[in-house]
């Protein structure tokens, strides 16, 4: 049994506009072993919800996987690659063997359904339960689980009369109950308040935890990442910068685009006059560069970044970078 | 010390109507002094009422009761005509760099529509004025005659920054002004805010709700807790030794980043 | 249920300004009712007389509560023309308005909702253009050309449906597709739009995330928050229904509430085209109390809040 | 200053019909009836109301391209002619109907209070009678007549309206950039001139593009029925009406002016689609 749970390989997704693929994430490989919670952070528009709900099947209208797999790996060996399978198979996958929880837990369940429905309705498509009283027996066990006081009774809220921590509760709940081996999460807390965002973050680690679930989460918050993940990947318009374990990335960051962005956020116990920033703006041009995506931005003085795109390389152990500064020959170096 | 005070609120209350006769307390008798010159933060969780208060300072919104004293002056009585030389003297940044400048309008005529309010310019002198402000926000020239969509979030809050210290005011309110920014925009939005606070001798009223910020760019933070002030103190003291339950509880959690770093 | 009795009141208040509003438009008329009712050779006696007896001779506000009065007891006054109580010549008229009004909205519910959800579900498939082209040229026809071609073409042609109406269920049938014809095209564009709408909507991703089929999402989840302004638009729809069915009336002589204003108006009987226009305006309006009674026991949000 | 950015919002919304070949066909359709309708004099040498007792009830063809009614007339001539009061009928009563709509709804949103509350109800009123029976009610008043046609029409379309606009103007007040507008200290009349009507622009045009057809169903339905437009005026509406009886033996004499008005409407309504993708804000990527 090989400890990877699902595999991109070269995930390349495109948008088609105007008669043209443009394509928004650019040959990913992301690995996610066995009970692993990994990370995918970056700016919006780098790409990383696209990925995670190409996982899902559930790209918006315009965008689809133009190359590359989506790599399944079930305990017994079997390998299923998901971007091949029929639309019935990957429905049957997705919910009893991932579960995802979106960003905005109020538009994400359906305002004019009981909650207690909606989450049972997971168990009743997939036909895991012989009855609805079955099923809600199951469903009001759960809420409880995931931390939703006098669950009978909540059983018939409509997501409206909940707070949206709560309401993230009965999504993550909705997305664990068929205990699936992979939670995605797709920004699971930006629309929540700090307090409750500790919280949420607590409880899919506990999720995880108990139930030896793998988790890919996409934030774009590096603060969360720190709190829940295990290893992390770095992305910039549609590919990865920088992988590492969460330690080795924010004590020896080594991307340019990394320790800009690390350097970008204020830190309480830290008081310098200004920020060090990140000049100008993520590039809007939907045009293919033949260099490194970051050039233009970069602090490195390197002039082939603009005609060459650097390869991945290990700068340390298990420490992946892809930028020319961090090859072999080059001292990694710190300002 | 009163001569310092540049704005304070004294025993304000909100309250909103709900449907159905019910009423939605905003601001809780909130008294609240912020001196000349320097940078306070309102920080709290959705719906503590720190964006309301903030209204309510500006007068955008009337208190229920209470008062608004401005430079000495009680505004909160005051109406229409009599309240517009206060207007010149405190401005706001917006939240939604997107929806707080009309679409229909050039960058242009948005940065200059406060200097035509208050006829203060003719024409040309305008133009001028509004190069100048495009400068100090770090955009170019060309920016002048397009329209807001042709820009990103990040250069949208600049123009809305240009739009609110083109009358020289004494005091801006940000609105969770850079909540809605990617990090690295954020952060160089945050350096401009404080860089024409120090070369303008600006008052700021920051309303966030992310903590890092705040510790990043206030003088004093007041900590909003349920309509009310919480705690209320110099930023380095409140960070380093909250006084309430609730800060102290706001504080931890924080997601830092929680490996130490070697920048 | 506190909001249902406020829209009652209001629509009572405006109900009250309908009497008004007809009552004044209709009584601004240059000359006096009596003599344009008579011809010019009746003596000016004649005329005083029936002044007296109409009720003309009081002045306008004393007639407008008069009247007021007379409707809150279900009295319409006397019809002109045909003399009897307005009140009977409606009673009589409604059964056929009715039946007429009903059939065609179960067409055009039928025909609009299963048009509108396929042209949403097959989006910029073959069927989608087919269903859309239809729904617009359905709300492009004019009520009477359809009612014609169908005349031509059901009755000349083929013979199957009666020309005109004889009572019969059947024949009811085509003066039903033509006066549902246009309301048929704007629930499918309506439908079709809101659904559009509601596809992309985050829960649809949360639904397929769950492990429904595309159909059954749509089915399920969508279909459920898109059908709310539908209804909506179904309840104006009756007003523009009621206005078709003069000219549906009109043609396969069908003696309904719009037949029996348009022989008002060329008839030039006040009272009777008051009647009916008011006795309309009272139809929508309950339509419109149906309506909302119907969006609050399906929206979570109003029945709670 | 005012009068270039305006110019250039007009240029804008242009280029981008356009483009779009949704709008730009229809678009030329209605071109060409107009063109039809203005020059239609020119193409036939029949005359609309010279009736010919010779040649009654003529099929299509010889030198009739539609035929000859039931008085001897060129139908097609007649088609071209009651175009024209369809056009007429379709912008003039359509344009009063927004303007009237305008006006009522800004005001409602901006005053408030009791204005708003009796704006509201009457126009509440207005869209509680069916417009078919307002109508008639106007008719009844002032006789069957292209004047009273145009009235009716104002009448039950300004309600309408006049709801739509009131909340758009609602929306655009509760928006950021008016709130920062007040805050800069911008007075009520500069909020309204700089602000609120440019943003109404685009739901005005929307609304006048859409009433369009439903005001040359109204007419022409009025006029079948005889009680609209009277002869010897022409009417689309009016010809198919009168020549209803021949409709078995002769079914292009009510059909060809019935499906003049179909292709008009379709279009206006084609186009108004068009333009609400266009100049919708939300969608709006000029």
């Amino acid at each position: 049994m090989s400890d990877i749970l699902l595999e991109l390989k070269n995930l390349t997704v495109s948008i088609r506009r105007d008669k043209e693929d443009i394509p928004i994430v650019k040959g990913v490989d992301i690995a996610i072993p066995r009970g692993k919670i990994v990370g995918l952070v970056g700016e919006s528009g780098c790409g990383k919800s696209m990925t995670a709900k190409s996982v899902m099947g559930i790209l918006p209208g315009a965008a689809r996987v133009s190359f590359g797999s989506i790599l399944w790996h079930d305990p017994d060996g079997t390998v299923t690659d998901l971007t091949g399978l029929k639309e019935k198979e990957l429905r049957k996958m997705c919910g009893t063997k991932i579960g995802m929880v979106f960003q905005e837990p109020m538009t994400s369940l359906n305002p004019m359904m009981r909650i207690g429905d909606q989450v049972a309705e997971v168990l009743l498509i997939h036909k895991l339960v012989k009855n609805r009283s079955e099923a809600r027996d199951k469903v009001i066990q759960l809420l409880n689980e995931v931390g939703i006081p006098e669950p009978e009774l909540r059983y018939r809220s409509y997501p409206h009369e909940l707070s949206g921590g709560m309401r993230q509760r009965v999504m993550i709940a909705m997305a664990v109950i068929c205990e699936p081996k992979l939670l995605i999460a797709d920004e699971p807390t930006t629309a929540l308040d700090v307090t409750i965002e500790a919280q949420i973050l607590k409880l899919i680690r506990q999720m995880c935890e108990a139930r030896n679930m793998s988790a890919i989460v996409i934030t774009h918050n590096m603060g969360v990442v720190s709190r829940l993940c295990d290893s992390v990947y770095v992305m910039y318009m549609g590919r990865i910068m920088e992988r590492a374990s969460v330690r080795d990335l924010f004590s020896n960051p080594i991307h340019p685009y990394t320790r800009g962005l690390l350097s970008s956020i204020p830190r309480i116990g830290e008081n310098s006059e200004y920020l060090k920033t990140i000049p100008g703006n993520i590039p809007e041009s939907e045009k293919e560069t033949v260099g490194c995506e970051f050039c233009l931005r970069c602090s490195e003085d390197e002039r082939r970044c603009f005609f060459e795109r650097p390869e991945e390389t290990e700068a340390e152990e298990g420490h992946f970078v892809s930028c020319f500064t961090a090859g072999p020959g080059n001292e990694v170096h710190h300002e | 010390m009163s001569e310092n005070v540049l704005i304070s609120a004294r025993n304000v209350t909100k309250s909103f109507k709900l449907p159905g006769n019910k009423r939605h307390i905003a601001v809780d008798n909130v008294s609240l002094e912020m001196y000349k010159g320097e940078t306070l933060a309102l920080v709290g969780e959705s719906g503590c009422g720190k964006s309301t208060l903030a209204k309510l300072l500006m007068r955008l919104l009337d208190a229920d009761s209470g008062e608004i004293i401005f430079d000495g002056t009680d505004i909160s009585a005051l109406s229409g005509r009599a309240l517009r030389p206060f207007r010149k003297r405190m401005q706001m940044v917006f939240q939604d760099p997107a929806s707080s400048l009309d679409p229909r309008m050039k960058v242009r005529d948005i940065i200059a529509e406060p200097l035509e309010v208050w006829n203060a310019l003719g024409k040309k002198e305008t133009d001028e004025r509004v190069l100048e402000l495009l400068e100090m926000v770090e955009l170019k020239e060309s920016a002048m005659y397009k329209y807001p969509h042709q820009f990103s979030g990040g250069q949208k809050q600049r123009i809305g920054i240009a739009r609110a210290i083109a009358l020289n005011p004494d005091l801006i309110v940000c609105d969770e002004s850079v909540s809605a920014l990617d990090v690295s925009v954020q952060a160089q939005i945050l350096n401009l805010l404080k860089r024409l606070k120090k070369d303008l001798g600006l008052s700021c009223l920051f309303i966030s709700h992310d903590l890092s910020v705040v510790n990043f760019i206030a003088d004093r933070v007041c900590v909003m807790q349920a309509r009310k002030i919480c705690e209320i103190n110099d930023a380095k003291s409140l960070y380093e030794h909250p006084e309430r339950e609730y800060t102290r509880y706001l504080l931890s959690s924080i997601p830092t980043i929680q490996v130490k770093n070697v920048f | 249920m506190k909001g249902l009795a406020g829209r009652i009141i209001g629509v009572i208040v405006v109900l009250i300004g309908v009497v008004a509003l007809i009552f004044v438009m209709l009584r601004i008329i240059p000359g006096d009712p009596a003599s344009v009712l008579l011809n010019e050779h009746v003596s000016q006696a004649n005329i005083d007389r029936l002044t007296r007896t109409m009720g003309l001779d009081r002045s306008l506000p004393e007639q407008f509560f008069g009247y007021l009065a007379g409707v809150l007891h279900g009295d319409f006054g006397r019809s002109y023309y045909i003399q009897q109580p307005v009140s009977n010549l409606i009673m009589e008229a409604l059964p056929f308005t009715i039946k007429l009004t009903l059939l065609s909205i179960a067409f055009a519910w039928t025909f609009g909702i299963i048009s509108g959800v396929a042209s949403a579900m097959y989006n910029e498939h073959i069927i989608d253009y087919l269903f859309r082209g239809a729904a617009l040229l359905g709300i492009s026809v004019p009520v009477f050309m359809v009612a014609l071609l169908l005349q031509y073409i059901f009755y000349f042609r083929l013979s199957i449906f009666p020309l005109t109406y004889d009572g019969s269920f059947a024949s009811l049938i085509l003066p039903a597709i033509a006066l549902g014809w246009n309301s048929a095209g704007s629930i499918a564009r309506l439908m079709r739009s809101e659904l559009m709408e509601e596809l992309d909507a985050p829960y649809m991703d949360t639904a397929k995330a769950k492990g429904l089929s595309y159909r059954k999402a749509v089915l399920v989840h969508a279909l459920r928050n898109a059908a709310l302004p539908v209804i909506s638009l179904m309840a104006l729809q009756l007003s523009g229904m009621l206005s078709g069915a003069v000219i549906t009336e009109s043609i396969f002589s069908i003696p309904g509430l719009g037949k029996l204003a348009l022989t008002a108006l060329q008839t030039r009987d006040m009272p009777l085209l008051q009647g009916t226009v008011l006795f309309t305006a009272f139809l929508i309006a309950l339509g419109n109390i149906c309506a909302d009674l119907i969006n609050t026991l399906l929206n979570p949000r109003l029945r709670t809040g | 200053m005012k009068k270039e950015k305006r110019q250039n919002a007009a240029a804008d919304i242009l280029r981008a019909c356009l483009k779009n070949k949704a709008a730009l066909i229809p678009g030329i359709i209605i071109l060409i009836v107009i063109a039809l309708s203005v020059f239609g004099p020119l193409l036939t040498h029949y005359d609309e109301t010279s009736q010919d007792l010779l040649n009654r009830l003529m099929p299509p063809g010889n030198g009739h391209i539609f035929g000859t009614d039931e008085l001897g007339r060129d139908v097609f001539t007649r088609v071209l002619y009651g175009t024209r009061v369809s056009l007429l009928v379709a912008l003039l009563p359509t344009a009063l109907a927004v303007a009237a709509g305008c006006a009522a709804g800004v005001c409602a949103a901006e005053f408030k209070g009791a204005t708003d509350f009796i704006i509201m109800r009457l126009a509440d009123i207005m869209l509680s009678i069916p417009g078919m029976l307002l109508a008639m009610v106007v008719l009844y008043t002032l006789g069957g007549s292209l004047t009273s046609v145009v009235i009716s029409l104002v009448l039950i379309e300004w309600g309408g309206i006049a709801v739509v606009v009131r909340t758009a103007t609602l929306e655009i007040r509760e928006s950021e950039f008016v709130e920062a507008a007040v805050s800069t200290g911008a007075g009520r009349f500069r909020v309204m001139m700089r602000h609120i009507l440019p943003n109404l622009v685009p739901t005005l045009i929307v609304l006048f593009t859409l009433n369009i057809p439903s005001s040359i169903l109204s007419e022409s339905g009025l006029s079948f029925l005889g009680i609209g437009i009277q002869p010897p005026d022409v009417s689309l509406g009016l010809m198919a009406g009168s020549s209803r009886q021949y409709l078995f033996q002769m079914p292009h004499l009510a059909l060809a002016p019935a499906g003049m008005i179909m292709v008009l409407v379709l279009s206006f309504n084609f186009l108004g689609d068009a333009l609400r993708d266009i100049l919708d804000p939300g969608r709006r990527t000029l």
